[in-house]
């Protein structure tokens, strides 16, 4: 047990929370809208956006913090997103492939 | 009117086939008739609903499994004597080209997901939670659910053969062959759902015993001290967890080509038929350590039981599970390295695909030495595990070879590839369940197998399994590749196939004695009344055989490795048997309720798969929807445990001689 | 290095032959007619020689096990229940097969390499092999005819093969000149081969593709520079031209067996067999 | 109820709140590794879609259908959802059955927003030939962001029956429990929509 939710007052983490989720979206809006920056360079720093986006849920939102004993479900997430990155990484590099001749 | 009724069984039972079918037909509305009949005489229609079929208990489930499991053994056997009839000799029409290849492809998919994956997973069900001294699964609710979500897909898969026709492009299903272009039948459809539902359960499973055995084990157990199935086990729920989501999705996305007119792996509209490969081998891949790693956990117990030794390096052993399985994530390449992916990637997966060999190597050279200064008994389970490890070596070693990109140019797709897969799936997987099930075979119905018969199955069937797969890899080095139908004579290849169809039968035979030996020892049974009938090392053999529902009646304290060992030849006193109960430690335990509605879902769920194997939405969409109910009716169920007495309790265990 | 190639292909060669029963001329693999087949063989002979290593290994470490600790009556010398494991041991045997690997992979990925480069220095033939089921039509770009089912190479040139498929993938093997790769529909694939004599050779499709696959086999025949050119001479002038009607039983779904074509008719459209296979003008 | 040693389960500390009483604790982790299993579940739909991004055959690409306003919205409408879903949680753990009553249904109006928002974008995509089976493209689009879509639809059913079951038994430890496991599921989807959004919407305007 390591964070003890409170159960009195003002909804404080939630009200960030969704605070910095709108804004992260408006960034995200911006960058790709107003800002004349090179393709990849959007790309890259919508994800950076979106992986803080996770973080806001995960922590503010989905009480990842609590457990009783090891913090396996925070092990298995990590897992998964490594096994995700294989099959996008992967599935793009193997794929990426098109004709070898013309 | 006739002419109507023939056409309709032209259509769906495939009148026109000829005697095959005819044959099986009539077989299987003998047998059903045979059971419902024998049901009904015996008055057991009750006794199977209540003990059975509305059972959560994991050891009941787990038999079930197993019992399902021979039964696919049975089939999926079938099917490879007759392609071993078929390529006895060159040029043979025992069977059409059709045909041929609506065998194998049962013959693979059967054998893999329907035969080998329950296997395992009923020998985990009976064994998992008894070693970590727990009173069932965590959610046995759940257990109930995958058992008959498989049962009924495997059921769905089976009758694709007397019904509509069977699916006919390979376990591997590449599209665009298996695309509606090119397979407009049923057949794929059966093969799609069926795995579908069927995997759905497997998934539960996986999160089920990882739950489990993270969540559950007996106070003192910590994760190194846990026997080594049990770990095997974990690390398989993982795998699982993590592979089957991307089978489901695979399956679903050529279920949207072929029903609602998708372009996923088609070859026009800017489909790609190699994402299929793509996908299929990220799954495809991991699945074949989910089969294998419960056995190398079978292998760790039965070895350090019969060599009456410790198992050497523990932690290597855990360690090199881990890394097997995170491996496995990071190999599927090497099944399409004939694709042109361009050498950096083939470079990539074939050092990816070789690392495995050495963890791999680390637990071969454990079990070696865990033999080492011990005292080898050689039972039945014993010479399994002993079997394995020359055979499976074969096996694995000739899976290096093919992890060369290059040198797989030559054996890829040809009976080179046969050869290893067989080596690895039968003396790994098949000579592992096998060994289990000698081995957990007194716990689980309170007597042994016998020994003698035992042994004959063993040798037959060991050495009709060289004979028939050793030559497999010759013929592939000469050009044959698989799922020929038939191939010409003079390339030198008859010899070879003749041989090989006579070890096929060798094996038949070597798994009917097996079976003669399950029936003798019910006739003659030789009652374990000890609980510890090999003198074990693990909780299992700390209570009594069966084990009775609630399992352990007070439950144990663990104070290393090899639990019950510990407790037997405790280090100050003289090492001595340790049977009793503390009568004053037993209390009311808390025990979940069966329920029918595991097996209404799933029926409901193989009613809906088959409508939509025809693309009979009014069927379909309505079992959807009781599936939905069902669960939705779950959510509303509160009272869902019960309680057995003290008094309950202390019967049972002075009936088994503990109290 | 090159002696213990050499080695442990006659290591091999003798295992085999104890084995065999119709003589060692018919395992194609191991006879490799080409520079091609010939590295990969090396690839072949160099891991089956490691392999070896860690047979003989295990299978002595096995045999003495089980002779030497096998229960014995009343004997009680030498058993040691509690025995945990040994460090020494075991990195042994996690960094042994770790060199085994290192040993296997370095020529593994050099070879990759090599065989996605033309196998010598001649000047490449260019051969578009494309698979339609249930065949193999053979078109000669630079000379403008196609043969189907049997395919003619000079000799000592490297030959280009361009995979193409309308259809189902299949997948191009020639076991004698080397290994295979896939041919897909709309990817056009390369594969270098190479014949070191004159001679003919089976070849066939290796990955399966519906109910006619057996039927996708064919011939090579090698033929010296000259016969080659005069092969080629021949077709321009006696063979005809392919026809419409050829042209779309080819495309469909059939079966057919040996063919020859001065001119051949490009495909283009949709790359299914389907009756509607659409076509260009024939090239000329 | 009370719990012993003798239960199916392990007890668990006291000090973790009522919805990990019982046998809380390990439904609530059996969820989070199912979670992760849907990872995997939707990275590979990522993946699948990433692969066909170009394969138009000749139809609309994803910067001609894609409408800024539209998705935009479905984003805000979703977020905010999320932030009530949590409120709901919150609302929970102080016992309070009314606002959890309140704020759960707001999250479903929104969620509901969101599908209706949905729906009437694929069906304007439909109406313009853009369909499943114009190209390998759309087919991947459809079913990334349809297999979402029907898990918010199967999310809406969820809630609602957890409602229910709030409202006739009040917040105990077995409803808390279901109520927090459906917040997980749905702060989750929440998570693959910012991933839809960036990955779909926002890179398939500029790529
Ligand atoms: C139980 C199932 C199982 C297991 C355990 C394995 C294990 C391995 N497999 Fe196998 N494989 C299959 C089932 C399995 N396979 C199936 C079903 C197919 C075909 C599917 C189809 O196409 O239908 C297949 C196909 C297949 C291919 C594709 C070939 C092709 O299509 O052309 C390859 C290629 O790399 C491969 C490699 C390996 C390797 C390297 C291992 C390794 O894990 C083996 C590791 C073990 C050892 C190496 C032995 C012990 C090690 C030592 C004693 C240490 C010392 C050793 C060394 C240093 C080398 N397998
Ligand atoms: C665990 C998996 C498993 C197991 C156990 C087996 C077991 C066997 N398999 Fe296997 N096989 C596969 C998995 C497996 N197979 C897979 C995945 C494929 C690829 C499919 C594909 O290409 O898509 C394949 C393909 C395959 C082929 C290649 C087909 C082709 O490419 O054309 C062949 C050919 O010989 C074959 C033969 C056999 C035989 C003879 C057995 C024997 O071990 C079977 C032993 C038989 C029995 C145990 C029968 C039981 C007894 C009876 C029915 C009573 C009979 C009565 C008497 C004899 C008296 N199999
Ligand atoms: Cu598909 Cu190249
Ligand atoms: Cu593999």
């Amino acid at each position: 047990m390591s964070s003890q939710p409170s159960h009195e007052g003002f909804p404080w983490k939630h009200v960030i929370g969704f605070v910095l989720s709108i804004l992260l979206t408006v960034m995200a809006l911006w960058l790709v809208f107003s800002l004349q920056l090179p393709v990849s360079t959007e790309i890259v720093s919508i994800l950076v956006l979106a992986v803080f986006q996770v973080l806001i849920q995960l922590l503010l939102f989905m009480h990842l913090t609590e457990r009783d004993g090891p913090a396996y479900h925070v092990i298995s997430l990590i897992f998964g997103a490594f096994i995700a990155f294989t099959i996008v990484g992967g599935s793009i590099w193997i794929m990426a492939f098109r004709s070898m001749v013309s | 009117m006739l002419h109507s009724i023939l056409q309709i069984g032209d259509k769906y039972f495939m009148w026109n086939e000829g005697p095959m079918i005819w044959t099986s037909d009539a077989l299987i509305v003998l047998t059903s008739l045979g059971i419902v009949g024998l049901l009904t005489y015996l008055k057991r229609w009750k006794w199977l609903w209540d003990e059975w079929l509305t059972t959560v208990d994991h050891k009941k489930i787990g038999i079930m499994y197993i019992i399902a499991a021979f039964a696919m053994f049975f089939r999926g056997g079938m099917d490879g004597l007759i392609i071993r009839a078929q390529l006895a000799i060159p040029n043979n029409h025992f069977l059409t080209a059709e045909h041929y290849d609506q065998v194998f492809t049962t013959h693979g998919t059967i054998m893999i997901l329907f035969m080998a994956m329950p296997f395992i997973i009923g020998l985990m069900n009976i064994a998992v939670p008894l070693q970590i001294g727990a009173r069932d699964v965590a959610f046995p609710y759940l257990n109930a659910m995958s058992f008959w979500l498989f049962f009924f897909g495997a059921l769905l898969f089976n009758i694709s053969f007397v019904i509509g026709g069977s699916p006919d492009a390979g376990w591997t299903s590449y599209a665009p062959i298996a695309g509606p272009f090119y397979d407009p039948g049923v057949g794929e459809n059966y093969y799609l759902i069926s795995l579908q539902i069927a995997g759905i359960g497997t998934i539960a499973t996986g999160i089920n015993f990882l739950v489990t055995i993270l969540k559950m084990r007996a106070p003192g157990m910590t994760l190194m001290r846990m026997p080594m199935f049990t770990w095997s086990v974990l690390i398989t729920s993982v795998i699982i967890i993590f592979a089957f989501p991307v089978l489901t999705v695979t399956l679903a996305l050529l279920m949207f080509d072929r029903l609602f007119g998708a372009h996923f792996f088609s070859v026009t509209h800017g489909g790609l038929p190699m994402m299929w490969a793509n996908l299929f081998w990220i799954w495809g891949h991991p699945e074949v350590y989910i089969v294998i790693l419960p056995a190398f956990g079978v292998f760790s117990e039965v070895v350090s039981t019969f060599s009456h030794k410790r198992l050497f390096g523990y932690k290597a052993m855990v360690v090199s599970l881990v890394a097997i399985a995170i491996l496995s994530f990071t190999t599927w390449v090497h099944h399409f390295f004939t694709m042109g992916a361009g050498a950096s990637v083939n470079s990539f997966f074939s050092f990816s695909t070789m690392l495995i060999a050495v963890p791999t190597g680390v637990k071969i050279f454990n079990w070696l030495f865990t033999m080492y200064k011990g005292r080898i008994e050689f039972t039945t389970s014993m010479l399994w595990a002993l079997a394995f490890i020359p055979n499976f070596l074969i096996g694995g070693l000739t899976g290096v070879m093919l992890a060369s990109a290059p040198a797989d140019y030559q054996y890829h797709n040809s009976y080179f590839l046969v050869a290893h897969f067989h080596y690895v799936l039968i003396a790994g997987t098949v000579f592992g369940v096998f060994s289990g099930l000698y081995y957990w075979w007194p716990k689980m119905f309170g007597q042994k197998l016998n020994e003698r018969i035992g042994k004959w199955a063993f040798w037959i069937f060991m050495i009709s399994f060289n004979m028939t797969f050793m030559p497999m890899y010759f013929v592939g080095l000469m050009g044959m590749t698989r799922r020929m139908y038939t191939y010409p004579a003079g390339l030198g290849w008859g010899p070879f196939n003749l041989i090989e169809t006579i070890g096929a039968l060798g094996m038949g035979l070597g798994f009917v004695v097996m079976v003669f030996d399950i029936a003798y020892t019910i006739r003659h049974p030789e009652k374990d009344l000890t609980g510890d009938p090999w003198d074990g090392r693990t909780l299992e053999w700390s209570i009594p055989s069966p084990a009775p529902e609630y399992n352990f009646a007070v439950i144990p304290e663990v104070k290393g490795i090899d639990a019950y060992w510990m407790m037997k030849h405790p280090k100050e006193q003289e090492p001595g048997p340790v049977k009793a109960v503390d009568k004053s430690k037993i209390r009311p335990i808390h025990m979940p309720n069966n329920s029918y509605r595991p097996f209404i879902i799933s029926v409901a769920f193989f009613v809906a798969g088959f409508g939509f194997i025809w693309q009979w939405y009014w069927l379909g969409i309505p079992g959807l929807i009781v599936v939905a109910i069902g669960l939705f009716l779950r959510s509303f169920e509160y009272n869902d445990e019960h309680f057995i007495s003290t008094e309950e309790i202390e019967r049972t265990e002075i009936a088994a001689g503990r109290l | 290095m090159q002696f213990l190639r050499k080695r442990w292909r006659s290591v091999l060669i003798f295992a085999l032959s104890t084995l065999m029963l119709s003589g060692c001329g018919k395992i194609v693999v191991l006879n490799p007619q080409g520079p091609v087949a010939t590295e990969e063989l090396h690839l072949i002979t160099w891991s089956f020689g490691l392999m070896m290593i860690v047979v003989v290994a295990v299978f002595a470490l096995f045999a003495f096990m089980l002779i030497k600790y096998r229960a014995k009556k009343g004997s009680k010398s030498d058993y040691q229940p509690e025995q945990e494991g040994n460090r020494l041991l075991e990195t042994v045997w996690t960094v042994v097969p770790i060199l085994i690997i290192i040993a296997l992979i370095i020529p593994t990925i050099k070879t990759t390499y090599a065989l996605v480069k033309p196998p010598s220095t001649g000047t490449p033939v260019v051969i578009k092999a494309v698979s339609a089921n249930w065949k193999w039509m053979f078109q000669y770009p630079g000379q403008g005819i196609e043969t189907v089912n049997y395919v003619v190479i000079p000799a000592n040139r490297p030959i280009e093969f361009q995979l193409d498929a309308i259809g189902p993938m299949n997948s191009l093997w020639i076991p004698a000149l080397g290994g295979q790769e896939y041919s897909m529909p709309g990817m056009l694939m390369r594969l270098w081969l190479q014949a070191d004599h004159p001679g003919t050779y089976v070849g066939r499709s290796a990955n399966f593709s519906g109910r006619g696959f057996v039927h996708m086999v064919f011939n090579v025949i090698a033929k010296s520079p000259s016969d080659y050119a005069a092969w080629v001479q021949k077709v321009k002038t006696t063979a005809p031209a392919m026809t419409m009607a050829d042209y779309q039983k080819l495309t469909a779904q059939s079966v057919v067996s040996t063919m020859t074509f001065s001119h051949y008719i490009q495909f283009s459209g949709p790359r299914n067999n389907s009756m509607n296979a659409m076509y260009m003008a024939p090239n000329s | 109820m009370a719990v012993n040693m003798e239960s199916l389960h392990e007890p668990i500390s006291s000090s973790l709140p009522l919805e990990y009483q019982g046998d809380g604790n390990l439904k609530i982790f059996g969820f989070w590794v199912f979670l992760a299993a849907e990872v995997v579940l939707f990275s590979t739909l990522f993946a699948v879609y990433l692969v066909f991004h170009g394969n138009v055959a000749g139809g609309p690409t994803s910067q001609q259908l894609f409408d800024i306003r539209g998705f935009t919205i479905e984003t805000f409408l979703l977020l905010t959802s999320s932030f009530t879903m949590g409120l709901g949680t919150y609302e929970m753990r102080r016992q309070n059955t009314k606002g959890v009553l309140a704020w759960v249904l707001i999250t479903v109006l929104l969620g509901l927003g969101f599908l209706g928002m949905e729906i009437s974008e694929f069906a304007h995509y439909v109406s313009i030939g853009a369909n499943i089976s114009r190209s390998a493209f759309l087919s991947a689009f459809f079913v990334l962001v349809g297999t979402h879509g029907s898990h918010v639809t199967l999310g809406i059913l969820w809630i609602l029956s957890i409602l229910v079951q709030v409202m006739r038994k009040g917040i105990t430890p077995k409803t808390a429990r279901k109520l927090f496991v459906v917040g997980l599921y749905w702060h989750f989807l929440d998570v693959v929509w910012v991933f839809i959004f960036t990955v779909v919407y926002l890179t398939g305007k500029v790529m």
